[in-house]
């Protein structure tokens, strides 16, 4: 038996689980787990032609198990969500890897585990991507699931309440797949792709309505798509740095991934597109666009009134999922290239952002944004890394989420989709708020005096911060590279292609080309520059020379603004912020209380013979009757 | 297009943004003088005070952040001439689209924010933090609008849309096509020029000039230099989208010149607004006259 | 700006036409470019807004009311000084960017005027920073503040309102007078002795027995340069 | 050797009534006596399983043919049950040497005889004996704990057990005053004429819930968390792990062989959802790790008998793996729960004091819950696939509530699982933090390998379930082994 590519792939990643289990609590552990990823993206490029063109390479391992048949095998759409995975992977076990590894067991953590359940996560995420027939991707799904919670769960305390939260929304989303799958099975007679694409074709509506409810509901968990994101913020937050910053790059992209297998490439737009709902005007793609900007709106709100970095991030990360559903949804050839693209462009900036503030909390001990400031000064790259992260994350050129970002606004556009682009940008202003605040309350503003010696982060967390700056702004500028895999995604799922150049996109309504873009920016600062150094050589004062309507400042007074950042917007759209999705969730918690009280109740009564007597009767009257 | 000539469009055109800019501030300011009875500002002031700051002999600077702010502020708006066209010269203008250059007006308002914030001047950050409320206030009802305009001409290249307004005169100008939404877009654009009563940023009595507190010197010129930029940029941008642009000089000019005129008149006989109460006139009136407008185009 | 000849004083680039021409551009523009920070200590502030507004109208001479120390050229003290006043004054005249100016308005400001027997005023200005321009009076009239001002306009255009250099030059007098009044741990957040020497005006005035005095008890705030942390000391752990 | 079948009940049976009497003898000698029995149990079994030419096979008792003679039936299901009962039965042996170990050991060494004739008997009379042997049985070992409790569950149990074997009884008695005949293959002959009316189902219904009291049936469980909370361990884990799943197989042959009523199966459907629902939200707010896991056999009984209620015996394999699954599962649960008793919130930091323990704990919930490798999946896709064919709504519906109860199970499960791995508390001594030890753990360290193994060996575990599931689907093979084409060769 030869092995194929994917085989090679698959067994690295296994591998790599193995060293991470036997020789993980050894020296150097985290540098040899780590290496191995390089390995297994090496691997992975050896199979670039796969994102460049398509074809597909399967793996030789098959089952049939009970009637069964189990395959797995790689096309470009796995390809391009795998290449993520693994770049993600390596850069943040390398970032793990030395002084963060060694402040992390000092503070009891068990770098071990933590090591264990990336390797989990990176060999299920690739099994899940790698999936061949539906069953293969449930298998692959609930993998991820459990190795997720792993991951997230193994910090403790907080983190671990987190992930029980996320569980349970996993096993709801997860139960929500089974049910559709079992749905799909009874009309199709079998799980492989190919048998269900003839089937759908068949399929009643009312029918197809509960798939794509099921589906849809069941990916969109993971993805954190409303009403089901509550537990993605607090679970990616309170995971270990790293982890964070691994999980919140691709972690919930999976879930478009499948959405993109299932009700993209399987089910197809336009069948999603000829259910409608009665009596209104909208249909169940519409339905999903909405709930798609609904995503975008609500948790970037949230975010901004986020006071713990972390969660701060973690938030946006739920809201840039909407951006890609949204493309998706849209499914022009600009919608889909853009929606496609910004999983990869979120990947670079989210994991960079995480990187650089699990480094700012290496140094000082805390991500609390009303405790942190000036730090810019102390920590200058890591500063440097942010920043072009929030760029990323805002939108704005010249970084490359501003790309992706506008593909999708230039296809609602095209689309004549008003509502949308318009809840898109408020989405967009949204982040731009709350990506300030995120960089104000850290590196701007007054330095602490407990921060006064603090330093920049070792290299080992520098090295792949800067790796990812450099990727984030090389993708902006020549955004022409992501997008010739991106091309071949779409063609794979069944979506137009985009006619994209090295710079952008050409196209006859208005074309982009970031690298002009970018250059003229560039030549702009220039210019600003010469402008700006022509005059006097400037004096440097210090933080506690400042205007204070002449009040003398001193270092043991706080002289910042951070709480409540945007108290004049707040005044307004402070009384929207309801809760109502954690009411929502409370409810249903209390319900379950409620319900599980009652049954209790029910068997602790004594008499339970007068259960049996009673049942017994009513089952004769029944059958009398 | 030669490279040659291409070059030379790319420095005139910042080039002239700057000096019909500077007329601009001189405007503002004489019609703000004129509505409140006074003379006002002798014909070269603008150049005045910006060359008085440049050649200041104390430049206080809080750390090279503040000083990259300030080069982003002025270098985001260069950036941004070279893809709004003007008569004769079209620089880039293809290669962005309107998307493009209504990101790029936010990178001025980043840099400025990034600027302010090394100052650790809680006066400032305040500012910044009113400044980007109001851009979230203003944006939405702008956008609305630009959404219009370009559905309406199917198309983002601003070229495009010019060369449509100006091909049948004046019956096919925007603003007489989609009302409306040149309604909206003329609130919208009042708001984004941070003049009263929406200079909710500024506030001099209640925050001390918000973002400025810490400018002194060339940081303060780079603010100025700035702001030559950003009224030029916005009016011409109205006149763009709505006005037909311009065939010739002497026409473009007038009609930014009016553009801005009109905001200007309007803004020196209110007093400020609360940022609550900005936020709640931007979205209710020109987002509800915004989406009329739209649904006409639809 | 290696030598104190190259502060842009008119003697100095004589030698280079184009400099010269430059340099009355600069001078021309400072004059009539000028900000003002009014720090409205007494009845004095109250002829302060008919100079500007419509019968006066400071704008028509490019002068305009700034907020913030940083922005402006000139410290307009309208009125008595009290000691706790002072300190702010001193401070804020001390964040203002050179060239500056200060122009001391009513009676107050030259003498103490009407609370020249008060223990809590400072009696003359001039005493605690070098001052380019009194307008006396009990208030001056409008007319009197724009006509200083278009003196004060002149004098920058000749090249002749240099109080600011005065101040880093004698500074030990200034602080002594300083400290007099507040008290030897006195200290303002800006370096002075740093910026005398970042301008070139260092000379023999600056330095004595109060700055002497000062250093003595003086944390010098410097600017946090920025850093990648290899000269920071390892944190003690 | 067919014969020897009916040692596998005799011997244990008999071993039941001397072990007290050899225990007197001799100690020594008494101890190995039930381990001996069931062992050699175990080797007859084995040796049929594994030699045997996997046909079914009727042995008639005392040489009268059937009907009229007692027999015991054979089909790879009933040997794969009475091979679980002598196995747990030596699995879960109450080894202790003391006087009243010898009581409690001859209860066990009767339990699992009884066990024992309730899967392999083929007559409805005898199966109600060893119905009644079982209860017998149960009622004296959970007794023998001695606590105040467990009396009190013991009582409450024996009146429901009492009522549902007049209700058993009652059922019989129709069936017999109907049909004349209480073996299984005549009656499967015999029914479609005489049994497929009102009379019949009503003597289903009473079965059903006679039976049910033992299969754990939604409305007859509430002795159940009582018991299992009382008695032991290890006696909990053989009652929820297998006799629960005897008292499913008895109600599981009637509906295939005799009753084909869709009423009947309805009655079961309903039942089994409502079993799901309570015994899945009870468990929710359980605060003591058995009664928890009491209130989750409930609800995993619910879902075999939803599973059961596919018409036509579709679901059987579903069923079988179904329960095979909990079997193991159950079984390695409570013997960890062993020495993890008392309040959940006393578990925390059990994780670091006994790590092994943990891990099975996690690994057992995993496969409860589903996780896709694991066999708790596959038996589980066995059964939503069944159910999600079928077009009657109140399937989907089953299907729905079996969904979302897999949702709360993993809930309560993984609080539970959260609760084990957090550090403990300051203020504990280390001492004072429950360990998972010993022959427990090493007991649940073998359900754990067996788990494993399967989830290896899945692909021709499922074959084999797969062909055992069709023989014991097969109504005519039943009729046709017991009643073989020449009359009187019945062996």
């Amino acid at each position: 038996m030869t092995l194929t590519l994917l085989d090679e792939l698959l067994l690295f990643s296994g591998a790599t689980l193995l060293v991470a289990l036997f020789i993980g609590r050894g020296l150097a552990a985290g540098w040899m787990v780590t290496i191995l990823y390089g390995g297994q993206l090496l691997t992975l490029l050896k199979m670039a032609a796969l994102g460049y063109g398509g074809g597909i390479i399967a793996s030789s391992l098959s089952f049939t198990v009970m009637g069964q048949n189990l395959s797995w095998r790689f096309d470009a759409l796995s390809w391009f969500f795998a290449l993520i995975t693994l770049g993600s992977a390596l850069l943040s076990s390398w970032f793990a890897c030395g002084a963060w590894e060694r402040s992390y067991a000092k503070q009891g953590g068990n770098i071990w585990l933590f090591h264990l359940a990336m390797a989990l996560n990176v060999l299920s995420m690739l099994i899940l991507l790698a999936s061949g027939d539906l069953l293969s991707l449930f298998i692959g799904w609930e993998l991820v699931s459990w190795a997720g919670f792993l991951l997230m769960a193994l910090a403790g305390g907080v983190a671990t309440q987190a992930a029980m939260r996320y569980i349970t929304y996993a096993m709801a989303g997860g139960m929500a797949i089974f049910g559709g799958l079992a749905l799909v099975y009874s009309s199709s007679g079998s799980l492989q792709l190919d048998a269900v694409l003839i089937a759908v074709e068949s399929m009643s509506t009312t029918k197809l309505w509960l798939l794509v409810i099921l589906f849809g509901g069941g990916f969109g968990v993971k993805m954190g798509l409303l009403p089901f994101h509550l537990w993605q913020a607090p679970a990616y937050a309170e995971t270990p740095g790293p982890g964070s910053a691994f999980l919140g790059a691709i972690s919930s992209r999976m879930g478009l991934f499948a959405i993109l297998l299932v009700l993209v490439k399987l089910f197809g737009i336009v069948n999603i597109d000829s259910l409608k709902i009665p009596f209104t005007l909208i249909d169940a793609r519409d339905l999903l666009a909405w709930i798609a900007v609904f995503t975008i709106i609500f948790p970037t709100f949230t975010a901004m009134k986020q006071n713990d970095a972390r969660h701060l991030l973690a938030w946006h990360g739920i809201g840039q999922g909407g951006y890609m559903l949204l493309g998706v949804v849209v499914a022009d050839a600009m919608g889909g290239a853009g929606g496609l693209l910004h999983v990869f462009n979120h990947a670079t900036y989210q994991a960079a952002l995480f990187m650089a503030v699990t480094a700012v909390i290496h140094r000082t001990g805390t991500a609390d944004l009303n405790k942190l400031g000036g730090l810019v000064v102390r920590m200058p790259l890591s500063f440097m890394v942010l920043l072009i992260g929030i760029i990323g994350l805002a939108g704005l050129p010249p970084m490359n989420g501003f790309v992706s970002k506008w593909l999708v606004y230039r296809s609602l556009l095209n689309e004549g989709m008003p509502l949308l682009f318009l809840a898109a940008v408020i989405g967009t202003l949204g982040t731009i708020l709350s990506v300030y605040k995120l960089i104000h309350n850290i590196f701007l503003g007054q330095l602490r005096v407990e921060h006064e010696q603090v330093k920049e982060a070792p290299w080992s967390m520098m090295a792949p911060m800067l790796i990812l700056a450099a990727i984030i702004f090389i993708t902006g500028l020549f955004p022409g590279i992501p997008l010739a895999w991106v091309a071949s995604v779409q063609e794979v799922v069944g979506l137009p292609a985009t006619d994209y150049t090295l710079g952008g996109v050409e196209s006859v309504s208005g074309s982009l080309d970031m690298i002009w873009v970018i250059g003229v920016l560039f030549a702009g600062f220039g210019i600003g520059a010469v402008i700006f150094y022509s005059a006097g050589r400037s004096k440097r004062v210090h933080q506690l020379d400042n205007y204070a309507g002449g009040h003398f400042l001193s270092a043991d007074v706080r002289y910042q603004y951070s709480d409540n950042f945007y108290a004049g917007l707040m005044h307004l759209v402070g009384g929207w912020y309801r809760g109502s999705f954690l009411w929502l969730e409370k409810s249903v918690i209390s319900l379950i209380d409620f319900l599980s009280l009652v049954m209790q109740g029910l068997y602790r009564r004594a008499n339970a013979e007068f259960y049996l007597l009673s049942t017994a009767l009513f089952v004769m009257a029944w059958v009398v009757i | 297009m030669a490279p040659l000539e291409l070059l030379l469009e790319l420095t005139l055109m910042p080039l002239v943004a700057f000096l019909v800019g500077m007329m601009m501030v001189l405007m503002m300011r004489r019609i703000a003088a004129r509505i409140q009875r006074r003379v006002g500002p002798p014909l070269f002031q603008p150049l005045y005070d910006i060359v008085k700051l440049h050649s200041k002999q104390t430049q206080v600077s809080h750390g090279l952040i503040h000083d990259i702010g300030i080069v982003m502020a002025m270098g985001g708006y260069i950036a941004a001439e070279t893809l709004l066209p003007v008569p004769g010269m079209n620089g880039i203008a293809e290669k962005g689209g309107i998307i493009t250059l209504l990101y790029l007006m936010m990178i001025p308002s980043l840099g400025l924010a990034l600027g302010v914030g090394q100052c650790a001047n809680p006066n400032g950050s305040i500012g910044i933090a009113r400044a980007l409320t109001a851009m979230l206030a203003y944006d939405i009802p702008l956008v609305i609008v630009i959404f219009g305009v370009a559905y309406a001409a199917g198309t983002t290249n601003l070229v495009d849309i010019i060369a449509q307004q100006q091909a049948g005169g004046f019956a096919t100008w925007g603003a007489v096509q989609m009302p409306l939404l040149a309604v909206a877009g003329l609130i919208a654009m009042h708001a984004s020029l941070g003049k009263q009563p929406f200079e909710i940023y500024i506030a001099p009595a209640e925050i001390a000039t918000g973002p400025m507190v810490e400018m002194s010197g060339k940081h303060l010129g780079g603010l100025f230099v700035m702001q030559c930029f950003q009224l030029y940029t916005i009016s011409v941008l109205y006149v763009s989208l709505f006005l037909g642009g311009g065939s010739t000089w002497f026409d473009f000019l007038l009609k930014s010149f009016l553009v801005l005129a009109i905001p200007a008149s309007i803004a020196y006989l209110f007093p400020r607004y609360r940022t609550e109460d900005l936020l709640r006139l931007m979205w209710k009136w020109p987002v509800m006259l915004g989406l009329i407008g739209v649904a006409f185009v639809l | 700006m290696s030598s104190i000849n190259q502060i842009p004083v008119i003697e100095a680039k004589k030698g280079n036409p184009l400099a010269r021409v430059f340099d009355e551009l600069v001078r021309f523009c400072r004059s009539r470019s000028l900000f003002i920070l009014h720090y409205c200590t007494g009845c004095g502030a109250i002829e302060l807004p008919p100079a500007m507004t419509s019968r006066f109208d400071m704008e028509r001479l490019g002068i305009q009311p700034m907020v913030s120390p940083r922005q402006a050229d000139i410290l307009l003290i309208t009125g008595y000084v009290s000691i706790k006043t002072l300190k702010r004054v001193i401070l804020t005249y001390e964040q203002m960017g050179s060239p500056k100016y200060v122009i001391g308005i009513c009676s107050c400001t030259v003498n103490g005027g009407m609370y020249w027997q008060s223990y809590a005023t400072a009696k003359k200005l001039d005493e605690y920073m070098p001052v380019d321009l009194y307008i006396a009076g009990c208030m001056p009239r409008p007319e009197a503040v724009i006509a200083g001002l278009q003196q004060l306009m002149d004098s920058i255009h000749a090249g002749k309102a240099n109080s600011w250099e005065d101040y880093y030059r004698n500074y030990d007098y200034y602080l002594g007078n300083q400290q007099k009044l507040f008290g030897d741990n006195w200290q303002t957040p800006t370096d002075v002795i740093a910026e005398a020497k970042h301008y070139n005006l260092l000379s023999k005035g600056t330095l004595g027995v109060h700055t002497r005095l000062l250093e003595q008890h003086q944390q010098p705030l410097e600017a946090l340069e920025m850093r990648l942390g290899h000269n920071l000391k390892e944190p003690t752990e | 050797m067919n014969g020897a079948l009916a040692l596998t009940i005799a011997l244990p049976l008999l071993g039941a009534f001397l072990l007290p009497v050899l225990m007197r003898v001799s100690v020594a000698f008494g101890v190995w006596i039930g381990p001996a029995i069931l062992a050699y149990g175990c080797w007859i079994l084995g040796d049929l399983w594994l030699t045997g030419s996997m046909q079914p096979f009727s042995v008639a008792l005392g040489g009268f043919a059937p009907p009229l003679g007692i027999n015991l039936y054979a089909d790879t299901l009933a040997l794969l049950f009475a091979l679980a009962a002598q196995l747990l039965g030596l699995i879960f042996w109450p080894f202790k040497l003391d006087q009243d170990s010898a009581r409690r050991q001859a209860l066990m060494l009767l339990l699992v005889a009884a066990s024992t004739g309730l899967a392999l008997s083929g007559d409805l009379f005898n199966l109600y004996v060893f119905y009644e042997l079982t209860a017998v049985a149960t009622f004296g070992l959970v007794a023998a704990s001695g606590t105040s409790a467990a009396y009190a569950a013991t009582i409450r149990y024996l009146i429901l057990s009492g009522i549902g074997s007049v209700l058993t009884l009652f059922g019989i008695a129709l069936i017999y005053g109907q049909t004349g005949t209480l073996n299984l293959a005549h009656l499967a002959q015999l029914a479609p004429e005489q049994l497929s009316n009102e009379l019949g189902l009503a003597a289903f219904l009473s079965l059903l819930i006679g039976i049910g009291v033992k299969a754990e049936l939604f409305p007859v469980n509430t002795w159940v968390p009582e018991v299992y909370a009382t008695a032991s361990s290890r006696l909990s884990a053989f009652l929820a792990g297998l006799v629960s799943k005897l008292a499913l197989l008895i109600i599981l042959r009637l509906l295939l062989l005799v009753f084909h009523q869709p009423e009947a199966a309805q009655v079961i459907l309903i039942l089994g959802i409502l079993g799901v629902v309570s015994g899945e939200l009870a468990a929710w707010r359980a605060k003591e790790m058995r009664r928890m896991l009491a209130f989750s056999s409930i609800g995993q009984l619910g879902v075999l008998f939803i599973a059961m209620a596919l018409p036509d015996g579709q679901g059987m394999l579903a069923v079988l793996a179904l329960a095979l699954h909990h079997l193991v599962i159950k079984s390695g649960l409570f013997m960890l729960a062993d020495g993890w008793g008392g309040a959940l919130q006393r578990l925390r930091g059990s994780a670091a004091a006994s790590p092994l323990a943990a891990g099975l704990f996690v690994l057992f919930s995993l496969s409860l819950v589903g996780m896709p490798p694991l066999p708790g999946f596959w038996a589980k896709f066995t059964l939503i696939t069944e159910l999600a064919g079928q077009t009657e709504p109140l399937y989907l519906m089953g299907l729905t509530v079996f969904l979302l109860a897999t949702v709360v199970e993993a809930a309560y499960l993984f609080r539970v699982a959260a609760i084990i791995y957090q550090s403990a508390p300051q203020e504990r001594r280390p001492d004072e933090i429950p360990k998972a030890g010993g022959l427990s753990l090493a007991t649940a360290g073998l359900f754990g390998a067996g788990l494993i193994a399967t989830t290896l060996l899945i692909a021709p575990v499922g074959d084999r379930l797969q062909t055992i599931a069709a023989q014991a689907q097969d109504v005519d093979l039943y009729i046709n082994t017991v009643f073989p084409a020449t009359p009187g060769a019945s062996q």
